[in-house]
């Protein structure tokens, strides 16, 4: 009852900005410095489509070979492109501080975690699905796949981005965590992998992918829910550092 | 409420005189009952009819293998205990275990390698269990770099506590998600481990093994432990009682 | 108010500070006093929420402040040593988003606390083409701006000419009789009258420490 | 005794490499896992009461000092 009064009291004393404001401020200037520094999110990119581009001089040009292992090819350089473009979420606010600022924020850390990976999805994610069609049409993949891998990779690198914040969080505080990050967060990774390129398989098998994209969604369901506790723990240690 | 229990359990001090106690009865278990389940697996127990004598690899394999798993599941407890109460002894038990966990995940990986080139004709192959335990290699290996990369010692606890429970929640869905990739890619061939009914001859050294294995994994976390607790108790007067003499 | 009692914090194996109890009283300006790594900022942290590794209780309104998180987040204004200003953005911009974190504010409030730190003219500069001192004013905008009720400023006046301390400080006096709660380090000498000093020095105390039970849980 | 000799027992019906690897290396990683903490913990004695016999000649040189 007492705390009760003095939580009114003090909401009315301060009169603190509403959850979805301070949502919108964080969503605002994400967008604003990813503006101002185009190259961070454009490097990731350059990135998955050379990995793309080594893999049929390392292994094999051929037709048939290429076809069979793209959805492979392409979900393995998203995942490696995702884990490079990792550095980028948290790097720059907890050298600048920004990161202790968003902690002593009377709104809920996880919440802004969460917007957090939202909008470094739609600057990294996005822009890699947006160009897979063309990669995936260069690793000669039957262009009726085309959109189950799309699905899959819309569905799927939201929660690679959520596992990755929080490998992210955690070793935000260390100088070079570049191969850490990838160390901690790729094994995490791996059932979003298998049921991905599982539903493209299934659907050029000529099953049903239904169930695939299920587990997909539970995947993103549960990431969505649990990563951003994770990350926002993880963060509040690294802060106190 | 104060649990003095609790408070008992979570001091270093505590552990540290009572695991002096308890230690080598653990290390003389553990290592007779290897060696009793050891012999007894390679030299008595019959051989199996379809994979002749190399069978007998399962006394090593299949007991490295259960504490590999059930050590990180500890590791999650610890976890827990260590975020929810901020227990130091946790912190300790995950920082001494992760590598026994990494070190037996690694002999369960090597047996079973050594273990397929008879009974598949290759050392790898792309089997669920095999795969599984790979990856939970790789899951040990970020938490001691974890560890070992922050230096503030209690921070480095808590930030693993939280990796392993990250962890522990993706297990079992990479568990889920790997046997289902395999009946995909490989129809169910034969399998490690998998006989259908042991012949008492066969599990009871097995058993023995996995009770020799859990004694032994007692005895080593202990060791670690309290050369861990000495380092990170170093300026406590209990330690430098302990060292005058 | 603001209470920390039995406070004591080890780093790098040092005792920084140990049984430290101390009422902040509401309306004055506490600095704290300590060589250099003597724990000033790492004090500072623990009050603010920051930094964990302490024991020892801190209160708010008489209420364990962890209790309490979100009501005293809202009363709370952190500046630190990072200042939390991007410099790929506008003095405007990084206002609008540390101010957007705590409150409503109007657009003409963010140019007259620009304005008041001397930075008339340059709200729409990115802040990498300001100087050191410039930028340091764009954190300090916030003062101007903040409705909290306890303030926590870790070396604030780095890199501040001569006047704008003095006019700072002022501030500072204006803004405690309003009854403010201001806990500050700095290197400069303060030129306030009514200033209590919290030295850290008098909880240095160099015991071993305790066996473990009573500090675990 | 499932083996008639001991040739019998070492080759393991064909399978000998294979069994006594696996066997050996188990050996190896039971020996160092328990030999690495225990030769570990010699040294973090050592090291700590050569640290803490510094510290106490430090803290006796105070004392005198003070007492002069």
């Amino acid at each position: 009852m007492l705390r009760l009064q003095k939580y009114s009291m003090n909401n009315s004393a301060v009169d603190s900005n509403s959850l979805g404001k301070v949502l919108k401020s964080v969503c605002v200037r994400e967008y604003l410095c990813a503006s101002r520094y185009r190259q961070a999110f454009i490097n990731p990119l350059v990135f998955f489509a050379i990995i793309i581009a080594l893999f049929p001089l390392g292994v094999s040009p051929e037709p048939e070979f290429l076809s069979a292992a793209s959805v492979g090819v392409v979900w393995v350089a998203a995942l490696l492109s995702s884990m490079l473009s990792l550095d980028n979420l948290f790097m720059k606010d907890y050298d600048d501080g920004s990161l202790e600022q968003l902690v002593l924020s009377s709104q809920p850390l996880y919440l802004i975690m969460l917007i957090k990976s939202f909008v470094h999805w739609t600057l990294t994610g996005l822009p890699l699905i947006i160009i897979s069609p063309l990669l995936a049409m260069m690793l000669y993949l039957d262009l009726e796949q085309l959109p189950v891998l799309l699905l899959t990779l819309i569905m799927g690198t939201p929660v690679i981005n959520l596992i990755g914040g929080i490998g992210a969080a955690l070793t935000v505080s260390l100088r070079s965590s570049g191969v850490l990050v990838s160390l901690l967060v790729l094994p995490l990774t791996i059932p979003v992998l298998i049921f991905a390129t599982g539903a493209v398989q299934a659907s050029i098998d000529g099953a049903s992918i239904n169930g695939y994209i299920a587990i997909l969604g539970i995947l993103l369901m549960l990431s969505i829910t649990l990563a951003p506790f994770a990350t926002s723990a993880a963060i509040k240690l690294s802060v106190s550092n | 409420m104060k649990w003095t229990f609790f408070h008992k359990l979570g001091s270093p001090k505590w552990f540290f005189d009572i695991s002096g106690k308890f230690l080598p009865w653990f290390v003389v278990l553990g290592i007779s009952l290897l060696v009793i389940g050891s012999i007894w697996g390679l030299a008595f127990a019959p051989k199996d009819y379809q994979q002749g004598d190399s069978f007998r690899i399962i006394y090593l394999h299949v007991p490295s293998a259960i504490l590999a798993q059930s050590c990180y599941m500890m590791m999650a407890v610890s976890a827990i205990v260590s975020l929810v109460w901020k227990m130091k002894l946790a912190d300790v038990f995950i920082a001494s275990a992760a590598p026994l966990g990494a070190l037996f995940t690694f002999l369960a990986l090597f047996t079973g390698a050594v273990w397929g080139k008879p009974t598949w004709g290759t050392w790898w192959v792309w089997d669920a269990r095999l795969t599984a335990m790979l990856v939970l290699l790789f899951l040990y290996f970020g938490v001691i770099s974890l560890q070992s990369a922050i230096e503030d010692t209690q921070i480095a606890s808590k930030a693993t506590s939280i990796l392993v429970l990250v962890g522990i929640v993706n297990i079992p869905i990479i568990k889920y998600s790997v046997d289902w990739w395999n009946t995909l890619h490989q129809p169910a061939t034969f399998k490690l481990t998998e006989k259908p009914a042991m012949v008492p001859e066969m599990w009871i050294p097995l058993l023995v093994m996995v009770v020799g294995i859990y004694c032994f994994f007692t005895a080593l976390v202990i060791l670690r432990m309290r050369n861990d607790i000495l380092i990170r108790e170093r300026k406590t007067k209990w330690v430098k009682a302990l060292l005058h003499f | 108010m603001l209470k920390i009692s039995n406070l004591a914090c080890e780093r790098d194996d040092r005792i920084l500070f140990c049984n430290m109890d101390y009422a902040f009283p509401a309306g004055k300006i506490i600095q704290l006093d300590g060589q250099n790594g003597a724990g000033k900022t790492t004090l500072l942290r623990i009050i603010s929420g920051l930094y964990g590794s302490f024991t020892g209780d801190i209160f708010w309104n008489n209420a364990p402040i962890n209790s309490v998180r979100i009501e005293f987040n809202q009363e709370l204004l952190f500046i630190g040593h990072k200042s939390a200003i991007k410099l790929n953005l506008t003095p405007l911009e990084n206002l609008t988003f540390l101010i957007g974190l705590c409150h409503s504010f109007s657009e003409k409030s963010l140019f007259d606390a620009l304005e008041k730190v001397g930075l008339y003219g340059y709200e729409n500069v990115l802040c990498r083409n300001l100087s050191a001192g410039q930028q340091r004013r764009v954190a300090l905008a916030r003062l101007y701006l903040s409705r909290a009720s306890i303030w926590v400023l870790d070396e604030i006046f780095t890199a501040i000419d001569k006047q704008g301390v003095a006019q700072l400080e002022l501030f500072l006096a204006e803004k405690a009789k309003t009854g403010v709660t201001i806990i500050l380090t700095t290197h400069h000498q303060l030129s306030l009258s009514d200033c209590l000093v919290l030295k850290i020095s008098d909880f240095q105390n160099q015991n071993e420490l305790e066996d473990a039970e009573v500090t675990e849980i | 005794m499932q083996f008639t000799n001991i040739d019998a027992f070492l080759s393991m019906g064909g399978h000998g490499l294979y069994v006594w690897l696996s066997y050996g290396v188990g050996l190896l990683v039971f020996i160092i896992a328990f030999m690495s903490p225990v030769l570990k913990k010699k040294r973090i004695i050592k090291e700590l009461s050569q640290l803490q016999r510094r510290q106490s000649k430090h803290k006796m040189k105070d004392n005198t000092e003070g007492i002069n």
